[in-house]
Parts: C-alpha cells; sequence; structure tokens
C-alpha cells in the first residue's frame, strides 16, 4: 500500500450519520461530479501517522456487517447517473485520533455505509400503477437506480420500459447466484436511455430451474448476453433463438460461474481424461 | 575449343537462329541459373527494400546484413517436411508447381538479353510469351483444386478469373505497340528482337512513341502485368489476410518454393516484355542524342561503375560494422563480397567483355527498376477486392487499351487517310 | 467542381502520394530496429522484472522479516515465506523463501506491500529457460538477484 | 425487433462440393486476421456471404470467476489482461467501480494523472487498431509506421509504471505512483510528434482509392441498428449517434476538458475509420489540457488498506477505446468481491458482425472484423 494510505485513520466514532446527506447527483453528470467534490472530504485530507492500522483493519467490517438503513434522504427525480460517488465514505474522516484506539471495542458507533434509499419518481408511479407489488422495490444506491421486480412480470416491465420510457439500450444482462436464498438467482439487467441520459438496472428473482422468457426480441443485444448467462449461470430462457454455450465447449459440465462450481474438481477431472495423469494443481 | 566459342560469338546471332542445338542448350542453362540467381538476388532485395520502407532493417543475421539469406531460406524449404494433405488428389497436387515453373521459365525462350543474347528469336516472340505465361494460371487451378480445401480453391478461382480478365488489357496494350512497329515503317514483326530493333530505326522507345498514346499502353500493360502475376496490389489469389495464403495453402517445403521461384520468374519475364515492348530493350538510354564514340565510350563504363558502386557500399558497411568478436567473420565476409563486385567491376572494364556485356546490362537495369516498382507497390498500397479488381480490369483497363489501340491505329494511318479526305474532298 | 478530383483520379495523385511516403522513409537511418542482443533496451526505472531479496549491504543479512504480507498480497499466491523466531536475536529469520517466477505476472503488489524494501522487482528482464524447473526461486536465488547472461561466443 | 429464423443451419452435412451451391467456410481460430482466436463460420454463395456465426471462447479464462476468490486489490491487475492493448482502461474502470462502492473519490491530481494515461492508451489501441485493419485489408506498411509511434506511448507507460502493456498502473483510490520526473514534458513531446505522423498515416490511407473502395459502403450499421445490438464505441459514433460516455456522464476530470466527441454519417468502415482518426486527434487535445492543468496534491485517496467495501452493488462504466466498459460489482461486505461482472465492449460489438458482413463478399468479412476492433481477450475473458 501507498504511504498516503498508511496514514489513513478510517475509524470514525461518530455514530450519526455522515455529514454531508447523500447527495443524489441529479441534472446530469456534471453537477453531480461537482457536488461531489464539494462534499467529499477525501480529496486533501493529509497524512497522518501510520498508528492505527490494525485498528482500521478491525473496525471496517463490524462497520460494513452491521450497517442497517438510514434515514431517507431526498431522492433525486432526475436522471441521476453512475457519475461519481455522492456520499461521503464511511470511517473517512479523520476527526479524533485518541478515540481510535476504544473505538474498535465498542460495538455501536459505527459509520453508516450508503443505504439505498427509495426512488421517487413518475416513471416508478407509472409502473407501480400498472403492476402494484410486482414491482417489490424501487430505489437508488450511491445514485444508482434499481428496480427489482417479479420474475413473473419481468417480461412486460422490460418490453414497457423500451417502448414506453424509451429505454432502447440494454447495457447488459447478468446474473447473480445466492445459493443460500431460495430463490437463487438475481437476474440483473441494465438499461440506459440515450433520451434521458440515464441508467436503470432491472432486477427479478427466480428459483433454479425456473425458466424466464427471452428478451432478444425486445433488444437484439441480448442474443449474446443471454447465452452467456446461460453458459455461467444454467438459467434457461424461453424462446431463445439459438441457446446454447457461448464461452465454454459444448461438452462443458456444470455452470462455472454459480457459488457451488467446484473449480479444482473440473481441472481434475479433465486432466485425467485427458492427459491420464492427477492434477498438479 | 577457345576458337569454337570465339568464332559462334562473332556471328551476332542467336542459337535459335543459327540452329545450333549446343549453344541453344548453353543459353537454356545460362537463362534458368541466371533467372535462378536472379529470383534469389530478388528474395533478397525485396525483403530488404520492404523492410527499410517499413522502417525495419530486414534480414541482418545471415550473413553481413542477411546476403545469405535467401540461400538459407532455400536450404530450409529444400529439407523441410514435404506434406501432401490426406484427402488430396495426389497426381494433381504433385503436378501443379511443376506446370507452374515449367511455363515461367519457358517465357525466357524468347525474352532478349540483347541482340544475340537470346535463345532463340521467333517470329512470333510475343504471341509465344503471351500465350506461355498465360498457361501458369493452369497450374494455379491445378494447385488449388487438388488441395481440396476451401482457401486454395477460391484462391485459384480468383487467380483464374483474374488472369483471364488482366489478359485482354494486357493483350490489347500489347498489339498497339506491335501496331507501332509496322506503322511507319510498314514492317510489322512480332520478334521479340525485331521489335526492338524496329525502336532502334525509329530512333525512339515506343513509350514516348504518339505520346501520349505509347505512353497510355504502357501505363495499362504495367497495370494489368501487376495484376497477372499476382502481386500487389492485385495479389487476391493469395491473399493471407483474408485467404490465409491463397492457392498454396496447403504446399510446404519444396513444392511451396517452386511456386515461389514460378512468382518471381514470372515477375521478371513481364517487365521483361513490358522493356522489350516500349522501353527499348537491350538499348541504353539516348542512344542517337547522346550519341558519337565518346558517348559510347563512356556508357560502356557504366556497368563496371556500378560493380564499384556496390563495391564502395560493401566497403563501407565493412567499415561501419559493429568492431566487437562476434561480428568479424561478418566483417572478413562483407569485405571479400565487396572484393569480389570489384574485381567483376574490374572485368566489365575488358572492351572485349565490356561490349559484350552493355546489353545485358541496360535489359537489367530495365527489368530491376520494375521490379523494384514492385517491391514499392507492395509496401504501399492496400488490397483491391475481387469485384473491385474486376471493375478495374473490364471497365477501366480494357476500354482504356481498346482506345489506345484504335487510336494508335488512326494515328499510324494519318498520312494515308489524310491523303485520303483530301482526295475525297478534291 | 468536378474537374479538379477527376483529373486528380486519373493523374493517380492518390497513390502517389502514399508512395511518396514510403519513398521517403528508405534511409536505413530511419529504420527503428533494435539488434537485440547487442543493442539492448533502455529499461526505466519502475520496470518490474525478475524478483531479487534485497540484504543489507553493511551486514549482509537479509533485510526480509517475515511479515508475510508479500505472500498475502500475491494474487497468484506464488510467493512462500516460512520463518521461525531465532531465540538469540529475537529476530524472526527466514526459514525458506520460494517465488514462483512461471505463474507471476509482474503486478508489483508483493513490492508495494513489502515493509522493509527487502523484495524488489528489478529491472532484469530476461528470464526465459528451457525447463520450469528454474523457475521457483528459493532464498539463494533470490538473494543472488538476475544474472544476465552475456551472450557471446 | 423481430425473430431471428435464419440462424445457419450448420448440423446438416455439407453436401460434396460440386454438387452444392453453398459452402462453408470455417475462417479461424487460425486465421490471419480473426486478431487473435475468433472463429467465424461463413455460409458462402461463391464469395458472397450468406450467414455468419461466431464461435468464441478459445481464450476464456474465467475471469469472472477468478475475482470471485480475490481481494479487491487483488483482482486489478487480473483486469488488464481482458483488452490488453488498452489495459489502462480497463484498470481505470475497475478502479473506479470500486471507489464507487467505498464512496472514495481520487484526489484531483491523481484524477488528472488517470485521463492522461487513459488517453493515451486510447491512441495506442487505436494505433493498433489502424495497423492491424489496415493489414486485413492488405496494406502492409501502416502497421509498422503505428507500432513505431505507439512505442512512445509505451514507453511513457513503463516510465510512469514499469510495465508497457499489462500496465497496473491505478489503485483503488487513486495512483500510486507520482508522475515522474519528465513525465509532462514527455506527453508533450508525444503530443508533438504524433500529430504530423498521423498526418503521415492519413496520406497513406485516407484518399487511397483502393482504401476508400475497400472501406466505403462496406459493413453499414445504422443507428437503430446499433443501439438495438447494444453497439457501442467509435463504431455507434460512425454511425452517427453522437454518444460518448466521456460527455455523457462524465467520470474522471473529464467535464474540465474540452474535446470534441468525432461522429460519422453513413456507419460504414470508413466512417469508422475516419472517426477512429479523429479520436486520436481529440486525445492527443485532452492529453496537452490535461498535462497544462495538472494540479498539485496527494494522488490517493484515504482508502482502508483492507478494502472491505459496504453490502451493495454498484454498475460503473467508462468510455473505454473499443466502447463501453463496464463494471458491475456486488459486494458482500468481505475483502473478496462476491460478484464481479464485465461489460465487455468488444463481447457486445462483435455480435454486430453477422448483421454488417452479410451480402457482402469474403474480403469485407476480413475488413468488418477489423472494423469492430475486437480484442479476443475481452471477448472471451
Amino acid at each position: 500500500m501507498p504511504e498516503e494510505t498508511k496514514g489513513t485513520d478510517p475509524v470514525s466514532p461518530e455514530p450519526s450519520s455522515p455529514a454531508g446527506a447523500p447527495v443524489a447527483s441529479g441534472e446530469g453528470a456534471g453537477s453531480g461530479a461537482k457536488a461531489s467534490a464539494e462534499t467529499s472530504p477525501s480529496s486533501a485530507a493529509p497524512t497522518v501517522p501510520p498508528t492505527s492500522v490494525p485498528a482500521a483493519k478491525a473496525e471496517v467490517p463490524s462497520a460494513a456487517k452491521t450497517a442497517e438503513p438510514a434515514a431517507a434522504a431526498p431522492a433525486a427525480d432526475k436522471p441521476a447517473t453512475p457519475a461519481k460517488p455522492a456520499v461521503p465514505a464511511t470511517g473517512e474522516k479523520p476527526t479524533a485520533p485518541a478515540a481510535a484506539k476504544p473505538a474498535a471495542a465498542k460495538p455501536v458507533p459505527k459509520p453508516e455505509g450508503p443505504k439505498p434509499e427509495p426512488w421517487e419518481a413518475e416513471l416508478v408511479t407509472r409502473l407501480r400503477s400498472q403492476y402494484g407489488s410486482g414491482v417489490k422495490e424501487a430505489s437508488t444506491y450511491l445514485g444508482q437506480k434499481y428496480l427489482v421486480v417479479d420474475s413473473s412480470i419481468v417480461y412486460e416491465i422490460l418490453l414497457r420500459m423500451r417502448q414506453d420510457e424509451m429505454f432502447d439500450y440494454c447495457v447488459d444482462i447478468t446474473a447473480v447466484h445466492y445459493p443460500k436464498r431460495e430463490a437463487q438467482f438475481d437476474i440483473v439487467y441494465i438499461l440506459y436511455s440515450f433520451h434521458h441520459n440515464q441508467r436503470v438496472r432491472v432486477k427479478t428473482q427466480i428459483k433454479d430451474g425456473e425458466r424466464l422468457r427471452t428478451v432478444v426480441g425486445i433488444w437484439e443485444t441480448a442474443n449474446w448476453l443471454e447465452r452467456e448467462v446461460f453458459d455461467m449461470f444454467g438459467i434457461e430462457f424461453d424462446g431463445h433463438p439459438d441457446l446454447k454455450r457461448i464461452l465454454l465447449p459444448d461438452g462443458w459440465k456444470g455452470y462455472p460461474l454459480r457459488k457451488d462450481y467446484p473449480i479444482l474438481q473440473q481441472d481434475q477431472e479433465w486432466v485425467h481424461i485427458n492427459l491420464g495423469i492427477e492434477s498438479g494443481q | 575449343m577457345i576458337e569454337y566459342i570465339k568464332g559462334y560469338l562473332s556471328t551476332g546471332t542467336t542459337p535459335g537462329e543459327a540452329g545450333n542445338l549446343f549453344w541453344a542448350t548453353v543459353y537454356i542453362l545460362l537463362v534458368i541459373v541466371g533467372v535462378s540467381v536472379a529470383v534469389l538476388c530478388m528474395n533478397w532485395l525485396e525483403r530488404k527494400i520492404l523492410a527499410h520502407m517499413q522502417i525495419r532493417l530486414g534480414p541482418m543475421r545471415v550473413g553481413p546484413h542477411g546476403l545469405l539469406q535467401p540461400f538459407a531460406d532455400a536450404l530450409k524449404l529444400l529439407i523441410k517436411e514435404d506434406i501432401i494433405p490426406h484427402d488430396a488428389d495426389k497426381l494433381v497436387f504433385w503436378s501443379a508447381p511443376v506446370v507452374v515453373t515449367m511455363t515461367a521459365f519457358t517465357t525466357f525462350l524468347v525474352v532478349p538479353f540483347g541482340r544475340t543474347h537470346a535463345v532463340t528469336d521467333m517470329n512470333i516472340g510475343v504471341l509465344f510469351m503471351l500465350g506461355v505465361s498465360s498457361l501458369g494460371v493452369l497450374g494455379i487451378i491445378m494447385a488449388g483444386w487438388s488441395s481440396n480445401s476451401h482457401y486454395p480453391l477460391m484462391g485459384s478461382l480468383r487467380s483464374s478469373a483474374q488472369m483471364v480478365s488482366y489478359e485482354i488489357a494486357m493483350g490489347l496494350a500489347i498489339v498497339s505497340a506491335v501496331l507501332m512497329t509496322s506503322l511507319q515503317t510498314g514492317t510489322g514483326t512480332l520478334s521479340m528482337i525485331g521489335i526492338v530493333e524496329a525502336q532502334a530505326s525509329q530512333h525512339t522507345w515506343f513509350i514516348f512513341k504518339f505520346f501520349p498514346l505509347g505512353f497510355l499502353a504502357f501505363a495499362v500493360f504495367a497495370i494489368a502485368m501487376v495484376a497477372e502475376t499476382n502481386r500487389a496490389p492485385f495479389d487476391l489469389p493469395e491473399a493471407e489476410s483474408e485467404l490465409v495464403a491463397g492457392f498454396h495453402t496447403e504446399y510446404s517445403g519444396f513444392r511451396w518454393s517452386l511456386f515461389f521461384l514460378a512468382e518471381y520468374s514470372a515477375m521478371l519475364a513481364v517487365s521483361s516484355i513490358a522493356v522489350t515492348l516500349w522501353l527499348g530493350g537491350w538499348m541504353r538510354p539516348f542512344p542517337t542524342w547522346l550519341g558519337g564514340s565518346t558517348w559510347n565510350m563512356a556508357f560502356s563504363f557504366l556497368p563496371a561503375l556500378t560493380f564499384f558502386v556496390l563495391a564502395a557500399m560493401c566497403f563501407l558497411g565493412t567499415i561501419r560494422m559493429p568492431k566487437i568478436p562476434q561480428f568479424r567473420i561478418q566483417t572478413i565476409g562483407l569485405g571479400t563480397f565487396g572484393a569480389l563486385l570489384g574485381f567483376v567491376g574490374l572485368v566489365l572494364l575488358v572492351p572485349a567483355v565490356s561490349v559484350r556485356v552493355q546489353d545485358i546490362y541496360w535489359f537489367v537495369v530495365k527489368v530491376a527498376f520494375f521490379m523494384y516498382l514492385y517491391i514499392w507497390y507492395r509496401g504501399t498500397f492496400p488490397r483491391y477486392r475481387f469485384d473491385q479488381l474486376m471493375k478495374v480490369g473490364w471497365k477501366v483497363l480494357l476500354p482504356t487499351g481498346l482506345g489506345v489501340l484504335i487510336a494508335t491505329a488512326l494515328w499510324g494511318l494519318m498520312p494515308q487517310l489524310s491523303a485520303a479526305i483530301t482526295g475525297v474532298l478534291q | 467542381m468536378k474537374l479538379a478530383p477527376l483529373v486528380r483520379k486519373i493523374l493517380l495523385v492518390d497513390l502517389i502520394k502514399g508512395l511518396k511516403v514510403t519513398f521517403h522513409y528508405q534511409p536505413p537511418s530511419e529504420a527503428i530496429t533494435e539488434q537485440y542482443p547487442l543493442e539492448r533496451p533502455v529499461i526505466f526505472e519502475r520496470f518490474r522484472g525478475q524478483p531479487r531479496l534485497n540484504s543489507n549491504p553493511d551486514t549482509g543479512e537479509s533485510l526480509c522479516i517475515v511479515c508475510n504480507l508479500c505472500a498475502l498480497a500475491c494474487p497468484e499466491q506464488l510467493i512462500v515465506v516460512k520463518g521461525e523466531r531465532n531465540p538469540a536475536t529475537k529476530r524472526k529469520e527466514v526459514v525458506s523463501w520460494t517465488y514462483d517466477v512461471s505463474r507471476c505476472m509482474f503486478c508489483g503488489l508483493c513490492e508495494e506491500a513489502c515493509s522493509t524494501d527487502a523484495l524488489e522487482l528489478t529491472q532484469d528482464y530476461e528470464m526465459a529457460l528451457y525447463s520450469r524447473e528454474g523457475m521457483v526461486l528459493d532464498q539463494a536465488a533470490l538473494e543472488r538477484g538476475p544474472e544476465p547472461v552475456k551472450y557471446a561466443k | 425487433m423481430s425473430e431471428r429464423t435464419d440462424y445457419l443451419d450448420l448440423d446438416t452435412k455439407d453436401e460434396t462440393f460440386l454438387d452444392a451451391t453453398e459452402l462453408v467456410l470455417n475462417m479461424g481460430p487460425q486465421h490471419p486476421s480473426t486478431h487473435g482466436v475468433l472463429r467465424v463460420i461463413l455460409k458462402l454463395d461463391g464469395e458472397k456471404v450468406l450467414g455468419t456465426e461466431c464461435v468464441i471462447g478459445y481464450l476464456h479464462r474465467g475471469v469472472e470467476k477468478i475475482a470471485e476468490n480475490r481481494t479487491y486489490a487483488m483482482f486489478n491487475p487480473y483486469v488488464d489482461r481482458m483488452d490488453y492493448v488498452a489495459a489502462v482502461s480497463n484498470g481505470l474502470g475497475y478502479c473506479e467501480a470500486v471507489e464507487k462502492l467505498l464512496s472514495v473519490e481520487a484526489p484531483p491530481r491523481a484524477q488528472y494523472i488517470r485521463v492522461i494515461l487513459t488517453e493515451l492508451c486510447r491512441i495506442a489501441s487505436h494505433q493498433v487498431w489502424l495497423g492491424t485493419h489496415a493489414l486485413d485489408i492488405g496494406a502492409i506498411t501502416p502497421l509498422f509506421y503505428c507500432f513505431r509511434d505507439r512505442e512512445e506511448v509505451l514507453k511513457i507507460f513503463e516510465k510512469y509504471c514499469g510495465a508497457r502493456l499489462t500496465t497496473h498502473a491505478f489503485r483503488i483510490g487513486g495512483c500510486i505512483y507520482e508522475a515522474y520526473e519528465g513525465f509532462e514534458q514527455d506527453c508533450k513531446k508525444f503530443c508533438d510528434a504524433f500529430l504530423p505522423k498521423l498526418d503521415e498515416y492519413e496520406e497513406l490511407l485516407t484518399t487511397n482509392r483502393i482504401w476508400v473502395e475497400r472501406t466505403k459502403g462496406v459493413g453499414i450499421l445504422n443507428p437503430e441498428d446499433c443501439i438495438a445490438l447494444g453497439v457501442t464505441g467509435p463504431v455507434l459514433r460512425a454511425s452517427g449517434v453522437k454518444w460518448d460516455l466521456r460527455k455523457a456522464q462524465p467520470y474522471e476530470s473529464y467535464k474540465d476538458f474540452d474535446f470534441m466527441i468525432p461522429t460519422g454519417l453513413h456507419g460504414d468502415t470508413y466512417d469508422r475509420y475516419l472517426v477512429r482518426i479523429e479520436e486520436m486527434r481529440q486525445a492527443a487535445r485532452i492529453i496537452r489540457q490535461a498535462v497544462d492543468g495538472l494540479p498539485q496534491g496527494p494522488i490517493m485517496a484515504m482508502v482502508p488498506k483492507v478494502i472491505k467495501p459496504p453490502v451493495g452493488e454498484v454498475y460503473h462504466s467508462i468510455e473505454a477505446p473499443k466502447g463501453e466498459l463496464g463494471y458491475f460489482i456486488v459486494s458482500d461486505a468481505s475483502t473478496q468481491p462476491y460478484r464481479i461482472r464485465v461489460r465487455p465492449p468488444s463481447f457486445v460489438n462483435l455480435q454486430a458482425l453477422d448483421k454488417m458482413v452479410r451480402g457482402l463478399l469474403v474480403a469485407d468479412v476480413v475488413a468488418v472484423i477489423g472494423t469492430l476492433d475486437i480484442v479476443l481477450g475481452e471477448v472471451d475473458r
């Protein structure tokens, strides 16, 4: 680590929410960046003698783990962008060096992590009015907007986003695997609207084996992206024109990006079959 | 024996004309050796010149300045494993490079390196050359088809279409040059030697005749010949970025080297045609303007001078070599090579030799200019697409060639035409 | 307006322009080839190459204090440091130190993690070997540091 | 929009080619102009392309899986290995995404240094593109000129961060290396020397009739198709969509600089060539401004030594030389990312190949692959 960070005193014993309330970067990216520049104290922080490095190690995880929802700050209804971190970071203010020592022991004072805040916009209202509880959540996190919707209506929502709300560019489709949850997979559609200069993530949760309807008919780009999700997670898409493995060879076993996928076993098996020796891994 | 050679050398005819089978064989062997050496030189020169255009140094390791690189390459190709694809048509696969090489060498039969320095002087020389060189495409098609693979097949198909189309433009340009031999003197000829002699008697190279018609015909030929030999920017049959290596993708080792040999000797052959037809063949520049015995004398020193310059360059290189033990052998080698060149230069100063070599020297210089152009094009231009190539061939070169042919004929017939017109008017 | 482009096209101006460029690059002085074993590239100070374990120039003792930070920082986990506390000096001393260069991607994270400047990625870049065996460097090899091969007969 | 039904039927056996009218040509993975290990299966009628299918994954290294087993700082060098001709941009995108997750912002000086290096990297990447693209179309010489000038960029990289290609130049929270002595002069010198060289490339290509014929009207993508296919970067801009993340959603200090976004009119290969050439000029302009305005100050924000971002997920994207390069990071508050998804521009852009080459000739396939400017390391990850 560089000298500059060695001196960082990340233990901020202030229990209150960070000084600058989360500034959702409104009205385009430029002002968002400006706002963050004002509120972020980190830029010009002086170097502090490296005294509390162990404390930092101990403190930050606890802070993060026990993070709880904070008071909602007014969310921007303007297009927000993932431009700049708008929220002052946790444990960044070297306010009281004296407090560094006991801070680690105390469970209560913790720097608040940024919290998702409800996202209120006309778009959300419209969607809510039509789909009701199908739209489970509409929030912003670090200025980035996302919707969590029920897997049964995700196709309609996406179609609507494309046709009525002008989200004409599907940036990415991906999935996240949570093996301990009942609905194991998060499918994430990252959408962008050239018209609004706005990015929205639409998330849905599905169980293992549950199928989703393909969005290739909405955005052509979804073709390969869905194939990759299938390849890596084994999630099948109904109506996809050519759903087969894309990055891995056709005969591959298993879905590598699932959390329970053992790399070593696969490797050993392959080496054993193809080379006739035991793997060296 | 020596008397016999001397006696033959003073006859002033080609062995073919003299009907001397022994000398014809000697000449044929000389031509084959000469062309092969030229191809080796060309190999080195192309790599060096192209490298320098591309701000590289090119071969530098095998011999001083990579001078032995062609030999190393040839050796490597000879001892490389010769692979014949499993599903190839073995007989055709085997014979294709032979056909290509044979046709490429056969054309040199009628190339006049000097008044007497040709194997024979055929009275249909130009026709023969055109005909034989176009047979080369047969070998390429054979190679592409017999490889039983997609890329060679496509390469050979491209090649055949391309050669057939460009031969027409080429033929038209040649016809307009042949017309020039007859128009003013009334002694038309297809003989290669005859064409050069016609230029001598008309006191002009055909490139400057009926300006700009001669030049246009030459330009059409100069473009068509690049296409005919499958060289950049018309190197589609072997376009490495599209067809891997085109028709010779599946060839390796010696067979591949035959294709290489054929390609370069074909380049030499078509350049020889261009030199013979438009650039006065073996004639030195300005034979009349800078005529007289003084100028003849001065020009006769040029071959020796060239070798002296080359030797001087070698010595310069010797001096510039890094003075470290690893380079000792290279330095000595380069010095020896320079000395050799200097010796050749000295030999060329002997009047008897210099008179005989004059013709060959000028011919080679002119062909070398074309070779340089080939390399220069390759270093500069992107490659045409197939349909664009056809477009250039059929829509630009063919009409131009045809127009030039008609214009040449009209211009040549001008006196008769004007006489006829005035006759009609009166 | 139409005439000038047409004339230019007939006179092949566009092609000649390109030919000019390639022509004037021909003098060998323009060539940028480095004839490698004789002409060696200039390696700059921050270059990350062959690793070396530094020792104190005065005492000859290894600077490594077996803190294991480099091994923790390494993304490929190719550094293995084992140490023992010397009861006499009360200092941890290296027992074994291996660095597997064959898996190294020279990201420099280990060098940054090292708190005593013991581990250093030097400017030596000639690390090609004929077999994998020599690629796992032990403490002795690391302390010897890179030994550039002299290419001479 | 419509459901496509004309996917290649490659399962039915090809008749002997004397009887069949169609030819299935397997281009790659070992082919001189597939820029690595791309395999394109072409269905041809003569030389006319009836359809294509890309087979990718030959270079798949499981970067996203590796990420789940590395700490945030450890994963940083791996991203350099995706788009290895623009490693600096990859590093920038990753560092910014993690910084966003940590709600940290790099200090101004670090931001300027980042911008300078990223723009240098853009020039280097475009030079590799130009060289290889010209080589694909048959002009072999521009490659060497481009690589000669790219060498200067790589020297600056080596002087700055100790590596030429896989630079690992930035760290989460800023930069670790202070600009070396003479950094500003080097950058300026490069810009001064580079622009005349760029004119030289143009002399070789821009007006050359063969180049123009080979590229004009080839591989046309209209803006609607571009957006539907998710194509970004110079390919999108050449189709006339003036969209550049540096302007649309400025990151780093791009809002401080005055530069233009070149756009094309026809969306063909020639326009893409012009757009990228102009982008190099604009990048040089940005570098000059950034070097002039390089502020003093720290180069590293205060980030904890052990990076443990709070629970949450974030998507951040930057304008890489090839298009929108996005990182979607899910944190579970441990030291290792729970999931990192890379949105590679090359992967998405490559999808447009089929649409672009249908009805063209084999030679155009090569030109179109070149103009898409894909890097297989990034396509396959």
